[in-house]
């Protein structure tokens, strides 16, 4: 039977918490605000002897990921953690690392990019990676960084899957913050994850193989996309099988989506992270003025559920979407694209406008939160038109 | 090491080849002729020859072919002809002559 | 330290029907480093390059021994990966602790001297139990030519032009191996492809030493230095008696050389098969010849003084 | 029915607002509360003003933010009060704790609060010198806010608390804590 022990802590702790249960061969990683409390606490746990690792201090992030795949591609379990500026110095290995479909977990710190330089909460660094061919989790609170950090290893190293799967969660506001969280039993995550049988390791030395071959004009790089393609796409029930799996482990609700209110919903603000909270907070307020107010949290957003978040939110009246992240150019922020796409093929679609809020750590008030729904209404009684793209509480 | 078969690949389903790109085994590069890049094979005199093996550690296509510490052959699928063997033979038993002959596998 | 009869036991783990032009230096190289780790297993990576391309193309791999390309910066980072692998996996009991594996990155010049230096001097300075072997043609062939920071002094290369106003590349080369062995690894050499057996002794002395160790070759590129494909064994052989590529090892901070030229060559005999450097030859340019001999008894100097010193 | 309160602490890095921030919260979930504790984290190094905040409530707590509007404002250095709004957001029935010698009548009327607000003064600094022998104000502060408020539990706060300094220090230590706790929830007076 697992045990679970409730604790005061942050998002990072229970991240390198994770990872010591995780108990990764090879972990190289390097340190980056707000990340940094992971790789310190995880060597800290290698220097008490409390995991096995071989930690490598790299020299860069770019390393960090390098020396994952070729640790990966030997046969070993791997895991690390980054951040901002230094997820976007990974972004060519993270092509790598999925194309030659190596099962590495990593952490990032949901950190803005400069310039101007900035270590406060946005998307904008993750978002920027959501085509590299990882799967992506998000975590609203430590609790969920932890969980998703421990399914997201087993899915990532699921024989039907075998793709690099990302934890990720709110720079500083999850990171740093003490809160209460459950943690699990080492015996039980360890039983919940099992141990990672490689194939066509570079260590099984008898047996060489050649990993990173060259496939050009006319070899089958198309192919080798389509398979990857069909990775991501068949790990969504991978993702709900052991979400599932754990659940029944810790008690704890997962799905890629989760709802508040959404049964009878008119009014809805659909999120990701942290601000979830903040949404589901205002929305309860609403709702005891009367107000038909839902929130929906996404917490995997590669694979993208788009079936799911269609059907969650296609009879409402009036859905707020909102992206702590810039798609410059665009027609909205990542979220809005992908919502809005999601519901594309519905007949009936409520009306959509989109919010691009917190940029940089902007705090995300309560006000806000109010201010979105109260918009919300009007734009359901047409008392003003849905603006395509708001920035919300910027001057 | 077994032999990965790759005479169909061309009918492969993306989801039929090795994951993630990989070539689940060593060296089947010598399946890979490139013997027809050559416009000169190296001819060796084995009356000339020292068995210094020189053309051997030199060759950049592995294609000196070695037994018991001899030279015995050139593997001409895969001899490109640059010409090296010839040139570094200290005993002058090489010699590059024009490519006349077909060559099994090679069209 | 075997010789060549009982190199030629060994099992040759680069296999033949690989795209590398004829009498390309770099898989000569390759073959020669190889060979120094006798039969004990290696895993081999390679930095994106001629040679990573060229014996990779899918389906086919001319590596018989465990090889990983990841990219172009890298290939230092990923290998010391594979170790580190090799290290967790032991210390979990996963693989026998008796077990011996050796690891070797290899990379051109530019995915070591540029591109690949901060992910190099990383793993060198981490300790790794890993050999960097860097085959140097002294310019980016893969692309086509074009200058590095291992370009010599006066080359011409297809982004240092040779016109009215400039006269092939105006800096001098980085000398790498003086850079790695600053980083006060067990074992840094300097060697030919030329000079096989100094070449292959040094890769046993590489693959022996518990710890970072670093081999800079010289692999001539008949197709980027305008040579014919039958002379680059003799060019090698050139750059080593002109003294352009002295051939030293630094062991334990011990500088030695390990090929001792009594009569060095004028340059000239270096440069003259090499189409790369006909500009110097012409009318007008003998100046450039003069700086390039200078430069070129510069470095031997610097050598000479460092491996003279602790005598 | 969610009760919810919320603490802001101001302080100059260095001085243990967010140790305490996080003590307290340890405390409220020794007692089965939900809590949250999070330091604002800006480029500033030692010695600049420093906030950090403090949630405690008998349901999950799904905010997220900064506190806007605290119940409960703790402020460790006395010196800040000319250089920030410290009762910015404060409730109006809300609280003021605030490390000074001065009486609390005074304090009260010299920031402005509103009769419906309580302002608390202790002289943490002069305590802590008197007890733990170095200017650490952070524990006294804590225990002129469970003397005030009663948030949370000061039998409960010891003991994580001797916990706590027993990794590092002998019982003189926790001692000397404990009389620094047990003085200021008494000595804090409220006007």
């Amino acid at each position: 039977m697992p045990t679970q022990k409730v604790v005061a802590t942050t998002g990072n702790t229970m991240v390198a918490e994770a990872m010591r249960q995780c108990a990764p061969d090879v972990v190289p990683a390097y340190p980056i605000t707000p990340q940094t409390t992971i790789v310190e606490e995880f060597a800290k746990f290698v220097a008490q002897g409390r995991v096995h690792t071989e930690y490598v201090t790299v020299e860069s992030e770019h390393s960090a990921m390098s020396a994952c795949v070729g640790a990966s591609a030997a046969g070993a379990r791997v895991m690390t953690a980054t951040s901002s500026q230094g997820l976007a110095l990974m972004w060519e290995e993270l092509h790598i690392a999925a194309g030659l479909r190596l099962p590495i977990v990593m952490a990032n710190a949901n950190r803005a990019l400069a310039a101007p330089i900035n270590i406060h909460c946005d998307h904008s660094d993750i978002m920027g990676a959501r085509d590299t061919g990882w799967i992506i989790y998000f975590a609203e609170t430590a609790q969920e960084a932890y969980d998703n950090t421990i399914m997201a290893l087993r899915v990532a190293e699921h024989p039907e899957v075998m793709l690099p799967a990302m934890s990720t969660l709110d720079g500083f506001i999850t990171t740093h913050s003490i809160d209460r969280a459950e943690l699990m039993d080492d015996e039980s995550v360890k039983a919940f994850v099992g141990d990672y049988k490689p194939e066509n390791a570079l260590l099984d030395v008898e047996n060489p193989t050649t990993h990173g071959s060259f496939s050009g004009l006319g070899g089958p790089y198309f192919e080798f996309k389509k398979s990857q393609r069909n990775a991501i796409d068949r790990s969504m029930a991978v993702i709900k099988d052991v979400g599932a799996e754990w659940t029944k482990l810790s008690g704890r609700p997962f799905d890629v989506i989760e709802g508040w209110g959404m049964e009878d919903a008119e009014y809805i603000i659909v999120a990701i992270g942290s601000t979830a909270g903040n949404a589901r907070h205002v929305a309860r307020e609403m709702r005891a003025e009367g107000v038909k107010a839902g929130v929906l949290k996404v917490r995997v957003f590669r694979p993208f559920p788009f079936a799911e978040i269609a059907d969650a939110i296609k009879d409402a009246k009036a859905v707020a979407v909102l992206d702590r992240s810039e798609s410059f150019g665009a027609e909205g922020g990542p979220l809005f694209l992908e919502v809005r796409s999601a519901l594309y093929d519905h007949d009936k679609r409520p009306a959509l406008v989109n919010y691009i809020y917190g940029l940089g750590g902007a705090d995300v008030k309560l006000e806000l939160m109010r201010r979105v729904f109260s918009d919300l209404v009007d734009i359901a009684d047409g008392v003003i038109e849905p603006g395509r793209l708001v920035y919300l509480g910027a001057r | 090491m077994s032999k990965w078969d790759v005479s169909d690949i061309n009918q492969w389903k993306s989801d039929q080849f090795p994951r993630g790109a990989v070539i689940p085994t060593g060296g089947n590069s010598d399946e890979y002729v490139t013997g027809g890049w050559r416009s000169e094979r190296p001819y060796r005199d084995d009356d000339k020859c020292t068995q210094c093996l020189l053309c051997w550690v030199f060759c950049p296509d592995t294609s000196a072919m070695v037994k018991d510490q001899k030279v015995y052959d050139f593997d001409l699928e895969h001899c490109k002809g640059c010409g090296i063997c010839a040139h570094e033979c200290p005993a002058d038993a090489i010699e590059m002559v024009p490519e006349g002959c077909e060559l099994p596998g090679v069209k | 330290m075997a010789n060549i009869r009982e190199l030629s036991d060994r099992a040759d783990r680069l296999a033949g029907g690989h795209r590398l032009c004829a009498g390309c230096g770099a898989s000569i190289a390759v073959r020669q480093v190889l060979l120094g780790a006798g039969e004990t297993p290696v895993v081999a990576g390679c930095a994106t390059g001629c040679l990573e391309v060229s014996t990779t193309i899918y389906p086919y791999t001319s590596w018989r021994t465990p090889f990983i390309h990841n990219a172009f910066e890298n290939s230092a980072a990923t290998i010391s990966g594979v170790e580190a692998a090799f290290k967790g996996l032991k210390a979990a009991g996963k693989i026998p602790a008796d077990k011996r594996v050796k690891f070797v990155a290899f990379g051109g010049d530019g995915g070591t001297y540029d591109i690949g230096l901060q992910s190099l001097s990383g793993a060198m300075e981490r300790g790794h139990d890993m050999v960097y072997v860097c085959y140097d043609n002294g310019a980016y062939m893969n692309t086509g030519i074009q200058r590095s920071s291992a370009t010599p002094f006066g080359a011409w290369a297809t982004t240092s032009e040779v016109g009215a106003a400039h006269q092939g590349k105006e800096q001098r080369r980085k000398d790498l191996t003086s850079i790695i062995a600053a980083h006060n690894v067990p074992y840094a050499a300097q060697a030919s492809v030329s000079h096989w057996k100094d070449l292959t002794d040094k890769a046993e002395k590489a693959f022996a030493v518990e710890g970072p160790a670093f081999i800079n070759v010289l692999a001539p590129c008949p197709r980027g230095w305008r040579s014919k494909p039958e002379s680059t064994i003799e060019i090698a052989k050139a750059a080593v008696q002109t003294g352009f590529w002295p051939l030293f090892e630094v062991v334990d901070g011990d500088w030695k050389q390990t090929v001792k030229v009594m009569n060095r060559k004028p340059i000239e005999e270096f440069l003259k098969s090499q189409g790369r450097f006909a500009h110097l030859f012409k009318p007008g340019n003998e100046g450039l010849l003069v700086e390039v001999q200078a430069e070129v008894d510069r470095y031997w100097e610097y050598v000479q003084n460092r491996c003279n010193c602790g005598q | 029915m969610q009760q919810l309160t919320e603490i802001r602490w101001h302080a100059r890095a260095g001085q243990g607002a967010v140790t305490a921030a996080k003590v307290v919260a340890e405390t409220a979930l020794s007692a089965d509360q939900y809590m949250q504790a999070m330091p604002e984290y800006g480029p500033e190094r030692m010695g600049a003003p420093i906030k950090a905040f403090t949630r405690i409530s008998n349901e999950p707590i799904e905010i997220h933010n900064n506190i806007e509007f605290p119940d409960v404002v703790i402020v460790l250095d006395e010196s800040l009060l000319d250089v920030i709004d410290v009762t910015e957001g404060l409730k109006p029935n809300g609280t003021l704790i605030i490390n000074t010698c001065s009486p609390a009548a005074d304090v009260k009327k010299a920031l402005g609060l509103p009769d419906t607000a309580r302002c608390a003064c202790v002289d943490a600094s002069g305590i802590a010198l008197d007890t733990i022998k170095r200017d650490i104000p952070n524990t006294p502060i804590v225990g002129a806010l469970m003397g005030v408020t009663g948030v949370i539990d000061v039998e409960v706060f010891k003991e994580l608390l001797g916990k706590n300094l027993g990794k590092k220090f002998g019982q003189e230590m926790i001692d000397a804590n404990f009389a620094a706790v047990d003085r200021a929830y008494k000595e804090v007076t409220v006007a």
